[in-house]
């Protein structure tokens, strides 16, 4: 594939990954979640038709946040929980730029929770990375707006009571165009994921599932380990019915309202009963969203919703255009001079 | 009838009524076409900080004060020769400061009884001898306004609210100045409503025929045009200016203007203003909070763009952090804190000047930032500017301090010339052979490196960066030449500014010190004391971080300083720190302008008493 | 009613709404829908057990946050966007009091969208009262995060580009626990609505339209005025058909997963073919949130979501208690003597 | 194989290793039974910014000195004499702070060519000789590890971990302290898990046999228990003793304890230890955000807790707008600012006192706050009670500073009889009889009335309230008014503080004034100079607004002022504003605490060279 670069010109040299890593050591704890986000990013960005100096990776405060200094891109780590207010303004101002945001469950959901949902709302075009380890990493070890319930931290050695938000649940609640999960430890499925997001115009909001093996060592691991996942993970996939299991064993229908899980191998039920993913529709993307928070009920990852509206950054070069069109464009002098003017001659 | 027109030099006119009548609009349109008669001039509007309170009430009560002269003038004046008050309310607050001997001009028809009550007058004003000290003009508004518009078919309602027209048409007839850029005014804004189009206009009519007519007054006046600097003039509120500061420095500049704010009394006009400038390439962002307002600032800054954000007291509060980042990125940025009365939610709608130490200050860690200040309503476009061109040369945040006074008064502006404005040369950085982010000029500049710029892909953040490279340093040596680098390049744009000028003589006895909004009081009270025989001279600051390199050379040259203030004593604070030089204080923190009778004989006290 | 203050001993007093009506001249522009609100919120607190100097009002900055200063009761007019925080300070510090949020739709969403998911997923016991006018009052007339896209504003001569929240579908996505709305011009529903509330353990969302007749006059008549409220109001009722219409002829049907408007008239479907609410069920509750964005469907007003859940104020209590109970009240001179202590002694 | 005993004063170690090395736990271990002999001692941890940066990297390495003696001592020490290197990269990074001639222990295990290679090594510093001018004793700690642990059947990963007790048991014998409080504390740590702890102890006791048994070591060393005062010490961080401050505070009030915080480094472990005191009634908060947490704990304190929020300086930062309500609403708060290396995000793990200025003028309005520091790690309890003592008495918020070093250093501390603090009363207003919410008293102290109170409901808020009824107010004088109060307040307070002392001759030379965690550095130097015979005092500032009111007097006794600070000269300004004094200045901002070779050098400059 020939990328072009932001001229036009054809740009015949196609990226590897590498080209994508920037000069600096990476900082994560070995072992950490986030080298495999970084990794899969840098490995789908080749696949773009974008020059790498159209990407900027905006980022708050906290491990995940390191993520821009380890690519090969434009890149600023910015404050806790502003990043989506930064990127907002880079996009606005240039929206011919690739805007990606890495942001943590507490940078992003605990003092960012207004700039992310107003992000949404307004449909920017960023490329939201939530790492979720459930945990403040960076600060060695409290808990998350997505902590669990009466988890044991360092802030908490009775246990939390905060009831944790669901992230995926939240976004839709704010008017999400795009809005998906996906695991570091499935590193495919969230290449796929991640390609989906830098195709959505508007804001695309990605939930990763992000082990941190020193604060909060296998949060996941249930949906990640292999002997556990199949039977805890459910693929969504647009037109194909919710089916999951060891052995493709178990489905999800609908009974009325009610979602129920089935078994797909005592007869009663086959595939046909099971529930087909509409990513389009947002009462059933709503549904899936409370998957993970139901009992016995597998956790699903993928693109929950998927939504086309008009991008804010595109209404922001319309409105100026169309008002260009019709006042023509300005002139300093005439604006300065206009108004309530009058002249003192010389006299 | 015809009557004796008297010549004035001078005129200061307070309109006052209810918050839902209209007195904003009033004193606009008289303070224009005042403009357009070439009287020198200067307003204060005030105006309460809800809404629309309840009628009648006491806490309801807005008004528009304008000084109008033949004249050089600065200030709107302290006390007005004539009140217009268009309810007991509006009587009741504004009496109290209204020239002894003065005129006012009441709506007999708003002063019944529960109007009076409603403004606690146990008796009316009007027949209890207590206004026996002024010359009271009693017309009843309301009914000749009624009567005016009769038979047009209009509610009750909407024929009453034409009644601000009577009054502003009497006034017109009283200070002898054409109705007809009003009546232009009312077709255009009102063209979609013919009827109403009409009504204000008879209103208007009706009130300068009422003049005219009536043997209320004997004399009418004239105020002659003022001498002011040949050119085409344009009446001017602050905060206007300061929206065509900063679209004009984008324009010069050749990058786009990107305004993020979050609405906020008083600098929502800024906003207001900019938003609608859309062909000239301005964007506009309404954000979530301040603190988004600022966060997407610093990203479009980065991005590019020449980027505004503005705000007052309680806002600036709020960016501190991301400016904090702005200036560990070192990105050109202009803050506009419109000042208003503090702490915490405080007077909203009034001035103040106390946001000095805190945008100097008020940021964790050694994060210092240029500060400048305009002087006047029509400063604000200049400094606004200044703000802008600093920014961009120094890649750096700039605080510019405005106040509720100067946003909101107005004073004629001699427009410049688009082409005459000083060139604000801005060059991108693209050549990626040595490429370091933070590499530095002469002026210890680092470049500024778009993304999207081929081979210049770099990463910059909030943590200490090494020297050059940029790259992430947590060597203590490098932090301390950082901290020390930020601190010299803030200081350095001393000799790219203004010496400071001294109004006066050069050396002497008293020097006053002011700085922002202020500036009109002070200097019109230092020329009076000047004209009286005091020897003073004035240093009015425009540039408080860094102060002009002379400025403690000029300090030296007087025995005494003097340097009043609307806070506590900021400026003093900065004077006394950079200098150890004592000063005399002057605060008065009323929310209101500094009133001159009272800043006079505290010069003359300073002084040593009146001579 | 007997009311009992606090100590438990019997208040022989009745409230009446006068009793809540503080000295302060109110100073709302005549005509205000807040004038509504508040008469309204007077009106149903002689009905509760609680003394009134057990009532606390905390707002934010605004037309609607002056509400406090008319309020006989306790009150903090606080800063813009801050008030669930500060309520949350209070609430938690002293549960005993009934604590209020009086909030507008930018305070609450705008600059304090974070603090209101935030108490919404700690479900802190307040009740949160959002005035929703669409408009910024106080400041004269900027657009906010409900304004309609397109709307010409004072910050948007040309129209907004920001497409709007749905505050009951964001409320739900954050994990409100009671999430209501209701409308300054129907005082009788407003009042239910706002006893419903003061039931709920944890946080009660109620969002409330509300006429700013200066400067968005008219934003919610078709809700409101006679003629057009029948057709485009549904009113939600526990175990009721959602059944709406001037003649009661109209009704939501759902078909499989998706709803629709069906008439009652023409035979086809009747009353037994609607769906009956049930304000317990997430997921209908997000589904009829959606309504009032959805062209031809009636906007739902009423308690659209209800379910109980340990409230954070409460858990902080046991918490506290159980440790207590564990380690015995705290002796601070052992508590100063703890740790790695060694003795010097004279010599 | 007996060995002699060598005495010493006073010892510097510091235990350097990757941050996976336990090097923190190590120097913990090493001071609290340093403690337990009765030395006195002073701490101080560094570790980078990164959680657990890759093994080997130069930006990886954690380290601990520690500083202990039988003699007095204030600070952890500038230069070690013994650098425990558990691996090249912490070799690389410490080596320059050695003393010349000083002890280094290496394992020369983690020496490879990977090791050596990460470190930025050519060639092994083991051999090339550069290290010629040191004492190097080289011990395959790991291998020495492994073969201890041999058999356990534990894990090699495992085992591998255990190194560090291997080295610090040869730390013990090296220095003739008993591994008994430590084998208590591991069984302690490891109940749950007997074979680690098991592991560990062996791993202990081999590393102290080993020192007794190798020919490394020709002498063991001894420092005899210092002469501290009579009485129960317990080795205390600077948070640590804020925490219990604070605790203390409240129930000597009477009143319960509520912290709301967000989290952030250095700051975090007051969170962390209040968060345990669930039986105290303590109630901890872990807020959204800082302003979140501000704003709960002004609820908090308006319902009648003892309300603390924690932070450093960017959560300073967006607690502004809320301690500025705070202000109006005069409500008692103690804000805990744990400085950090600014600005933005700075240096974040390091020292600074560079919020001095932001925390004294970084609000916009006039919104005055006492300020007062903790100079050593134990005297942030006093503070801390103190801070909760004004705020509870003056009904205002107050701004604790402490830093990274104090907050992370640890010091032994003579703990108080909790009879024996002084009483904190409160009295919350409950009688409605001609009750005011701004009615004051003889300090200008509002009430502290609750709600829940019957017959005192009311309402407060931001806008200006009006003087004795709270009600809001526009009225410019009234504006004026409280202005000045609010200040006259804050002012106020330097009569209930104690006088400002002096060490050493009360009038000379040359005073050194400094404040906060500069404390043990700077009297250190003022101590050793003064021994040399230099003529100098030392003022050292606990209360900077208001200062102390015999300050200006202090001052004028000397005929230089010098002050040290890790900032640009923040204290500095403060001096030179409200005494118009020049000083000199000495600031040095590296993060770190000041060296007392540096500063001593500079003081001897100040005073015009080496006598
Ligand atoms: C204003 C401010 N408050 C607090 C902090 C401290 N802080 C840094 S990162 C962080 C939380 C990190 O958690 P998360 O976003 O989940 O990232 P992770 O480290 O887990 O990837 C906190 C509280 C800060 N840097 N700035
Ligand atoms: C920090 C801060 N930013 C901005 C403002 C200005 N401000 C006051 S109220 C308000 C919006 C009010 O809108 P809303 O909450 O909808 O209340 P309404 O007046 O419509 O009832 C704004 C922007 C402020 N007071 N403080
Ligand atoms: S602390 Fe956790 S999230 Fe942070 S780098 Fe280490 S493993 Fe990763
Ligand atoms: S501006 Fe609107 S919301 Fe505010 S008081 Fe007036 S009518 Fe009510
Ligand atoms: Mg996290
Ligand atoms: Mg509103």
């Amino acid at each position: 594939m020939a990328a072009t670069n932001g001229n036009g010109e054809v740009q015949t040299k196609k990226y590897t990954a590498k080209d994508f890593a920037s000069d600096q050591d990476v900082r994560w704890c070995p072992g950490c979640g986030d080298y495999s986000i970084l990794a899969q990013v840098q490995r789908i960005l080749p696949e773009l038709d974008v020059p790498k100096e159209k990407h900027v990776f905006i980022s708050g405060i906290g491990c995940s946040s390191r993520f821009p200094y380890y690519m090969n891109a434009y890149g600023v780590h910015g404050i806790h929980g502003r990043a989506p207010a930064i990127a907002s303004g880079v996009k606005t101002a240039n929206p011919d730029l690739t805007v990606w945001v890495a942001t943590g469950d507490g940078d992003a959901l605990s003092i960012g929770g207004n700039h992310i949902i107003h992000s949404l709302r307004r449909n920017i075009g960023l490329k939201i990375l939530m790492f979720n380890n459930r945990i403040y990493g960076l600060t060695k070890g409290q808990y998350s707006p997505t902590s669990e319930l009466g988890k044991k931290t360092k802030s908490t050695p009775f246990g939390t009571i905060d009831y944790p938000f669901n992230p995926v649940q939240l976004a839709l609640g704010a008017e999400g165009t795009f809005v998906a999960r996906s695991l570091d430890r499935d590193p495919k499925h969230l290449q796929q994921v991640l390609l989906r997001a830098t195709k959505h115009n508007g804001t695309a909001f990605v939930e990763i599932y992000q082990n941190c093996n020193v604060f909060n060592d296998g949060a996941f691991f249930v949906f990640t380990e292999k002997e556990t996942k199949p039977d805890n993970i459910l693929y969504l996939e647009q037109g194909k019915p919710l089916v999951f299991g060891k052995e493709n064993d178990k489905g999800i229908r609908l009974n009325g309202f009610t979602p129920e899980v089935v078994s797909l191998k005592d007869g009663k039920w086959s595939v046909s009963d099971i529930l087909v993913y509409d990513e389009t529709s947002f009462d059933l993307a709503v549904l899936l969203a409370t998957f993970s928070d139901r009992a016995g009920f597998p956790t699903p990852i993928g693109v929950f919703y998927q939504v086309e509206r008009k991008s804010y950054e595109k209404m922001m070069t319309e409105q100026i255009e169309s008002v260009t069109k019709k006042r023509g464009a300005g002139d300093l002098d005439k604006l300065l001079k206009s108004g309530n003017t009058w002249v003192v001659s010389a006299n | 009838m015809s009557k004796t027109i008297e010549t004035l030099d001078d005129v200061v006119i307070r309109f006052a009524g209810d918050s839902g009548d209209g007195m904003q609009l009033t004193g606009t349109q008289f303070t224009n076409t005042t403009a357009l008669v070439g009287n020198d001039l200067s307003t204060l509007p005030d105006y309460p900080a809800e809404i629309r309170a309840p009628a009648g009430t006491l806490f309801g009560v807005s008004s528009f004060q304008l000084h109008f002269s033949s004249m050089d003038i600065l200030t709107p004046g302290d006390y007005p020769d004539v009140l217009v008050a268009m309810n007991p309310a509006a009587l009741k607050v504004h009496l109290k400061d209204l020239k002894k001997g003065g005129l006012i001009l009441v709506n007999t028809d708003s002063f019944d009884d529960k109007n009076l009550n409603l403004a606690g007058y146990k008796t009316s004003p009007l027949t209890d001898g207590s206004l026996s000290n002024f010359q009271v003009i009693e017309v009843p508004v309301t009914k000749l306004t009624l009567n005016a518009l009769q038979g047009m078919g209009l509610s009750q309602k909407v024929m009453v609210r034409c009644k601000n027209f009577f009054a502003l048409g009497l006034m017109y007839w009283l200070y002898s100045r054409p109705t007809e850029p009003t009546e232009e005014w009312v077709h255009e804004k009102f063209g979609k409503e013919p009827e109403l189009a009409e009504a204000n206009i008879k209103a208007l009519k009706a009130g300068y025929y009422y003049g005219e007519t009536t043997e209320a007054f004997t004399s009418q006046f004239e105020v002659k045009p003022a001498q002011l600097k040949p050119g085409l003039y344009r009446n001017i509120t602050g905060n206007e200016a300061t929206a065509l500061g900063v679209v004009a420095a984008a324009q010069k500049a050749g990058i786009p203007l990107y305004y993020a704010s979050y609405p906020i009394t008083p600098a929502s006009d800024i906003l207001h203003n900019l938003s609608a400038y859309k062909n000239f390439g301005v964007k506009t962002y309404q954000a979530e909070d301040e603190i988004a307002a600022a966060g997407a600032a610093v990203g479009a800054s980065y991005a590019g763009n020449l980027a505004v954000t503005g705000t007052s007291g309680p806002g600036a509060a709020l960016k501190s952090e991301t400016i904090s980042l702005g200036i560990m990125l070192e990105l050109p940025l202009v803050i506009v804190d419109v000042q208003r009365g503090g702490p915490s939610t405080g007077l909203p709608t009034k001035t103040e000047q106390s946001d000095l130490m805190f945008v100097t200050y008020g940021r964790h860690g050694e994060a210092p930032a240029p500060v400048i200040a305009a002087a006047t309503p029509a400063d604000c476009f200049a400094m606004a500017y200044e703000a802008a061109r600093i920014a961009v040369k120094y890649m750096t945040p700039v605080y510019l301090l405005t106040d509720g006074y100067l946003a909101n008064g107005s004073e004629p502006w001699l427009v410049p010339d688009a082409k005459d404005l000083p060139a604000i040369p801005v060059s991108f950085r693209t050549d990626p052979e040595n490429f370091h982010p933070y590499s530095r000029n002469e002026n210890n500049v680092r470049p500024w490196a778009l993304p999207g710029t081929p081979g210049l892909e770099h990463r910059i953040g909030g943590l200490e960066k090494a020297n050059i490279t940029g790259n992430v340093s947590y060597d203590p040596d490098n932090h301390d030449a950082m901290v020390h680098l930020r601190a010299e390049k803030v200081a350095g744009i001393a000799k790219d500014i203004p010496l400071q000028d001294v109004y006066g003589e050069q050396s002497g006895e008293l020097l006053v010190v002011s700085w922002g909004g202020t500036f009109g009081a002070v200097r019109s009270s230092v020329d009076r004391l000047r004209k009286k025989g005091y020897k003073i001279s004035h240093a009015h600051l425009r540039y408080l971080n860094p102060f002009p390199r002379n400025l403690g050379d000029v300090l030296k040259n007087f025995k005494k300083i003097f340097v009043p203030e609307i806070n506590l004593g900021q400026l003093s604070k900065l004077l006394k720190t950079e200098y150890l030089t004592p000063v005399i204080q002057f605060n008065k923190v009323r929310g209101l302008p500094l009133r001159s009778t009272e800043l006079e004989q505290a010069i003359i006290n300073a002084l040593g008493g009146a001579k």
